[in-house]
């Protein structure tokens, strides 16, 4: 079972990357792009029994190691299809 | 009227704070006026516990261009160059966001010096955590050093050095000092002053966001688990935009079209608005509705207030404004006029025109509250100064207690930690991160400037006003022994909180010795910074006055490094052992001990050191200088062997003055080899210039010693003729450079 | 001869070359803002180390749109000599000058020292006067150096010969223990199939005085000399093949 | 409309990054986590009339600039709802 991790920058905290690529974007003509934020994207393979199941698990590791919960959130998702072991 | 108690405790102003701010503006403030005031007069900005004990150090001295009370200090280092330094601490939003915290503690302190006009050009950090076994200490120290890396790598100043401690008292608060040196033309060190009625002032750099509001006074407020309300104000820092900032700072200071300048750090732009006013004799108005800003809706209290990093704030001269926005638009910034200097003498906030605060700069600065806090001599002292060597039980052998002492975070190699730090970036670096005081040349100029930090803070919590003068001494031992003649220093003062009278006796035991010590050396204070209510849950840190002090090497190519460089080199030991184990790294890591008497310091004799040391060394008769420091005599010879691939073979005399208890229950070697006896150096010396070394350490007045022999593959020390420690070097240097790595990296395989 | 020394926004080895090429070897050299459009008729461009735009989203990324790229890689069509190094390295890398990308150090740390490599090609522009098989103790500084290629890539980087420079100890031996990044291959330095354009991760203009540690970076700047100032690049190859040029 | 796209090393590429995160998943105990690859993911908001637009300004955005293809692959989700600009 493949878990998507999404991890973000809080909405107030300040992005530096994503400010510096969304200004890069505008050097390069693409002025419709009107912000840009940056965040972290894991695919975790999961070996778990049930969705439910598997959605712990990431939770769980999402709030010990893959997010900051000082300055990031983050959002999970569940592919139950996905993922055999790469 | 009485205000508000939930609304002035929020500000963390008590009733009396209150109603003097009434009596200053004649009327009751308004919320942003609250807020301007609870800023200017927190603990971080109007130093207010601290500042009568401060008044106290010397700050004076024919090299001095700039003493306290400017963004940096400054002294003459000839060639029509200054040393612009200082160093200040972040250690409360460092245990919050340890990565965020450090990184943007060296922004902070890299605006102070190019603010004064200055090309920073060295980084420095003295570190503090609790013990490495705790995985959560692990985890912020990891943080720091990564943060501390993080921002100054990418903006291309080397970190040539720092010190790193270890203790329980640290876990729930570790400190994070960083240093930082420039170098100016001593004749256009820049003030930040606003001045000159209608010269516009301009914002530049990030946008304002709602970052760090209440940063300034949550780092006057000790830890407690209340903690996670005050989590929102985590700042990120952007060491791209401060790059920026920095150059295009740089480039608009040689044009002179700038009057003042000065970052927004600490308490954002009402600090630096009211901070340039009142040092000019001005006032400034600002209109905050013209500051940039990345979040809507943004109040102007909440813009007054903000800590949004990498922001500084001009003052340009009249006519001059096309000009000053050219460069900064060459740099990618946009430099945004929000205000004007007055002549009113007062800080003016408008918000789409409408007057929203109105103070006097006088109230906010030179007029905000000093407090002579009450003092006691804390308890423990007596008990922890008492020691007795003997109740100890019979000392473990030499030899492996010399290996549990190279193997202890404290002395350990630090490499794991600075080779994340990019050190030799502006190739300037000739003393690299552990080879002792981080050395960098000045170049288009015959000089070097030597930095070390040090406080040994064991010392300091067992007798405050000797062990801040050990901190003195050290630091400037450090800087001596690379050769330099220690010519300025600056500290940065991290206690617990300052209401208690037993902390505030620590501090002004302290200040008081780290004053005499800088007196009787001859080397004036040229500014820091005081950081305090560092505590977890009512304990305090151990006290940690952390010194940095600048030395200067006329000749560069003079340079002493802290490795034997030859075999068949001499080694002599100056200075003298007494067995003084009293707060050593011995008791601490053997017997997990925080006691005794810290060791005593002749501060002549120490001066007459190190004299001595850059004496040798401007004459070219050292190959190696190191020293003695944490761990004794053992652990300096030990060291000197590391990264030479040389051993060494000596004989010791044993300490002085022993007392027949301690010498009955066998600690005779032990304080040969491990006490801590000030004023003491390792040099190594040519054999043809032992005479030439030897004669001039007698008319100096430094005892020395021939104590070994460089060369062969073990580290051999005999004490009174009986060898007592013979292990190989290479077995050593392995526990020593890979203890702190090993804490790290033992659950990953390096693949 | 003159070099070019350009400067991105987050640069900051720009002036460590500058004052290797000017002050230790003597050479004219001037520094080319990144908005610049002329390389000023410079002999040789450097690319120095740093942090481009902060290296935010990837090292090199938004670099290689700077205006100047255009001119570089004109100069490079032309078969003039280009140096990148480090940060350098990675924007040729990013605008396609060179090929390959780089990861993240397998460490994940960020890594500065001083580390030996080998050279394995003399015939570019930077390695003219070095001897094949000798190694050069250079710092390394950076997080992410760790190359890499795709395997049909790779094969034909070393097919080619375009592998310039390899991690190894100190008498030339190429093991996993002295890769510092985990690179592919050890690799530390490529050049292109024409071999003018050559980028390493080691910084070689921070190595040429023995003060700060080692000189072994100046054969670099001294080779690029040599192919400039012997009628050009081919002509130089040439001597340096018979061995005329050697030191 | 907000184009959310996520960059990957392709699968052939060694990941460090995910590697570490995977150990130390299982150095807190988490063994069913069996494999781990980290990627970015950014949120673009951009002005475009349909979500045709919207993707195709976001493709361009991620050919030329926001992955790299001798390593990376990507990934554009639209989400026409979300994204008022901050
Ligand atoms: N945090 C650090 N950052 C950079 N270098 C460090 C750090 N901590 C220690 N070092 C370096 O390691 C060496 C040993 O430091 P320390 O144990 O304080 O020794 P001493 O003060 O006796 O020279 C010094 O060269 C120092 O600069
Ligand atoms: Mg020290």
């Amino acid at each position: 079972m493949r878990a998507r991790v999404f991890v973000t920058l809080k909405p107030s905290v300040f992005d530096p990357q994503g400010t510096t690529v969304g200004e890069a974007l505008h050097t390069l003509g693409y002025q419709r792009v009107t912000d840009v934020r940056q965040g972290k994207y894991f695919e975790l393979e999961i070996d778990a029994p049930s969705a439910d199941d598997a959605r712990r698990i990431a939770a769980e590791a999402a709030d010990r190691l893959l997010a900051n919960p000082v300055i990031e959130s983050y959002r999970i998702e569940i592919d139950a299809a996905a993922g055999a072991p790469r | 009227m009485t205000p508000d108690p939930v609304l002035l405790e929020r500000h963390g102003l008590t009733t009396d704070e209150y109603q003097r701010i009434v009596d200053a503006l004649g009327r009751e403030p308004s919320l942003t006026e609250l807020g301007i005031f609870s800023v200017m007069w927190s603990e971080h900005c109007s130093y207010k516990s601290s500042r009568v004990h401060l008044r106290t150090l010397p700050t004076t001295g024919p090299r001095v261009l700039q003493g306290p009370g400017e963004n940096a200090g400054a002294v003459d280092i000839g060639d029509g160059l200054a040393a612009v330094f200082k160093i200040e601490s972040h250690n409360h939003p460092s245990f919050i966001e340890p990565y965020q915290g450090a990184a943007t503690g060296v922004g902070g302190i890299i605006r102070d010096i190019f603010t004064m006009g200055a090309r920073p050009v060295a980084l420095l950090n003295s570190l503090r955590f609790g013990p490495l076994d705790d995985p959560l200490v692990r985890r912020t120290m990891a943080g720091v050093v990564s943060g501390i890396a993080g921002y100054g790598n990418s903006i291309g100043i080397p970190t040539v050095g720092g010190e790193i401690g270890f203790d329980d008292s640290y876990t729930g608060n570790p400190l994070v000092n960083v240093f930082c040196l420039g170098v100016a033309r001593a004749d256009e060190i820049i003030k930040g002053v606003a001045s000159g009625a209608g010269n516009p002032v301009y914002y530049v750099g990030a946008k304002t966001g709602r970052d760090g509001i209440h940063g300034a006074t949550m780092a006057s407020a000790e830890f407690d688990d209340k903690l996670a309300e005050k989590r929102p104000a985590v700042q990120v820092g952007d060491p791209f935009m401060e790059k920026l900032l920095l150059e295009a700072c740089l480039e608009v200071m040689r044009t002179d079209a700038l009057v003042g300048i000065q970052d927004m750090g600490a308490a954002g732009l009402t600090c630096s608005t009211c901070e340039m006013g009142s040092r000019g004799g001005a006032g400034v108005e600002i209109d905050v509705s013209l500051v940039p800003q990345r979040e809507t809706g943004m109040t102007p209290y909440e813009i007054m207030l903000s800590e949004s990093q990498e922001r500084m704030l001009l003052v340009v001269k009249k006519g001059r404004e096309a000009e000053v926005e050219r460069i900064f638009e060459k740099w990618d910034l946009h430099a945004v006029h929000i205000g004007d200097v007055t002549t009113d003498g007062r800080l003016r906030v408008k918000n789409h025109g409408e007057v929203v605060a109105e103070i006097p700069n006088q109230a906010l600065t030179d007029d905000a509250p000093v407090y002579r806090r009450p003092m006691a001599e804390p308890e423990y002292l007596a008990g922890a100064r008492q020691l007795s060597l003997a109740a100890l039980g019979a000392p473990a052998a030499p030899a492996q207690v010399l290996k549990r002492l190279l193997a202890s975070p404290e002395i350990a190699s630090k490499r794991w930690v600075y080779t994340q730090y990019d050190h030799m970036v502006r190739t300037n670096t000739l003393v690299v991160p552990g080879m002792g005081a981080g050395v960098i040349r000045v170049k288009g100029t015959s000089k070097a400037l030597a930095l070390s930090v040090d406080c040994n803070a064991r010392f300091v919590y067992l007798d405050p006003f000797l062990g801040a003068q050990h901190a003195v001494a050290e630091a400037a031992r450090n800087v001596a022994c690379a050769g330099g003649l220690p010519i300025g220093a600056t500290n940065c003062l991290n206690f617990g909180n300052p209401q208690r009278p037993e902390i505030m006796w620590q501090f002004a035991r302290a200040v008081e010795g780290m004053g005499a010590a800088c007196q009787a050396l001859d080397i004036p204070i040229t500014g820091g910074n005081v950081s305090l209510y560092n505590e977890t849950d009512g304990r305090g840190v151990l006290p940690t006055p952390v010194l940095g002090v600048v030395g200067l090497l006329e000749d560069a190519a003079r340079v002493v490094r802290r490795a034997f460089r030859a075999a068949g080199d001499a080694v002599v030991l100056l200075g003298r052992t007494r067995a003084e184990l009293g707060g050593s790294g011995y008791l601490n890591v053997e017997h997990d001990l925080v006691r005794g008497v810290p060791p005593a310091l002749d501060l002549a004799q120490e001066r007459r050191l190190q004299a001595l040391l850059v004496e040798l060394a401007s004459a070219g008769l050292v190959s190696s200088a190191h020293d003695c420091a944490e761990g004794g005599l053992a652990v300096a010879l030990a060291e000197c062997c590391f990264d030479s691939g040389f051993g060494v073979e000596t004989g010791i005399s044993p300490a002085d003055g022993l007392d027949t208890e301690a010498s009955a229950a066998g600690f005779g070697d032990i304080a040969a080899l491990f006490s801590e006896s000030a004023s003491r150096a390792l040099i190594s010396t040519p054999e043809h210039e032992v005479q030439a070394v030897l004669a001039r350490a007698a008319a100096a007045g430094v005892p020395a010693a021939v104590v070994g022999r460089v060369g062969g593959d073990r580290i051999r020390i005999a004490v009174a003729g009986r060898i007592v420690i013979d292990e190989s070097r290479a077995a050593l240097e392995e526990i020593w450079s890979t203890a702190i790595e090993r804490f790290f990296e033992r659950r990953r395989a390096i693949a | 001869m003159k070099f070019a020394v350009v400067v991105f926004p987050g640069s900051n080895c720009d002036h460590d070359a500058y004052h290797a090429a000017k002050h230790v070897l003597g050479q004219d050299a001037s520094l080319i803002w990144h908005k610049d459009t002329s390389l000023g008729g410079a002999d040789a461009v450097i690319l120095p180390g740093g942090f481009a735009h902060g290296d935010y989203l990837r090292t090199g990324a938004i670099a290689r749109f700077s205006p100047i790229m255009a001119e570089v890689t004109e100069f490079a069509a032309a078969g003039g000599p280009v140096l990148g190094i480090c940060n350098g390295f990675q924007v040729l890398l990013e605008a396609g000058l060179l090929e390959g990308a780089m990861l993240r150090n397998r460490s994940l740390h960020f890594r500065c020292e001083h580390v030996h490599v080998r050279v394995e090609q003399s015939d570019t522009p930077f390695t003219l006067l070095c001897q094949p098989g000798q190694t050069l103790r250079m710092p390394i500084a950076h997080g992410e150096g760790n190359y890499y290629a795709p395997p049909d890539v790779i094969a034909r980087l070393e097919v080619n010969r375009q592998v310039v420079f390899r991690y190894s100890s100190a008498d030339g031996e190429v093991t996993d223990s002295v890769n510092p990044n985990g690179s592919v291959n050890s690799i530390a330095g490529i050049c292109n199939q024409s071999r003018n354009v050559v980028g390493l991760m080691p910084h070689p203009e921070r190595a040429c005085e023995l003060a700060l540690g080692s000189d072994d970076g100046l054969v670099m700047f001294e080779s690029a000399v040599a192919a400039v100032t012997n009628g050009g690049f081919s002509k130089a190859m040439d001597l340096a093949t018979e061995g005329a040029l050697r030191k």
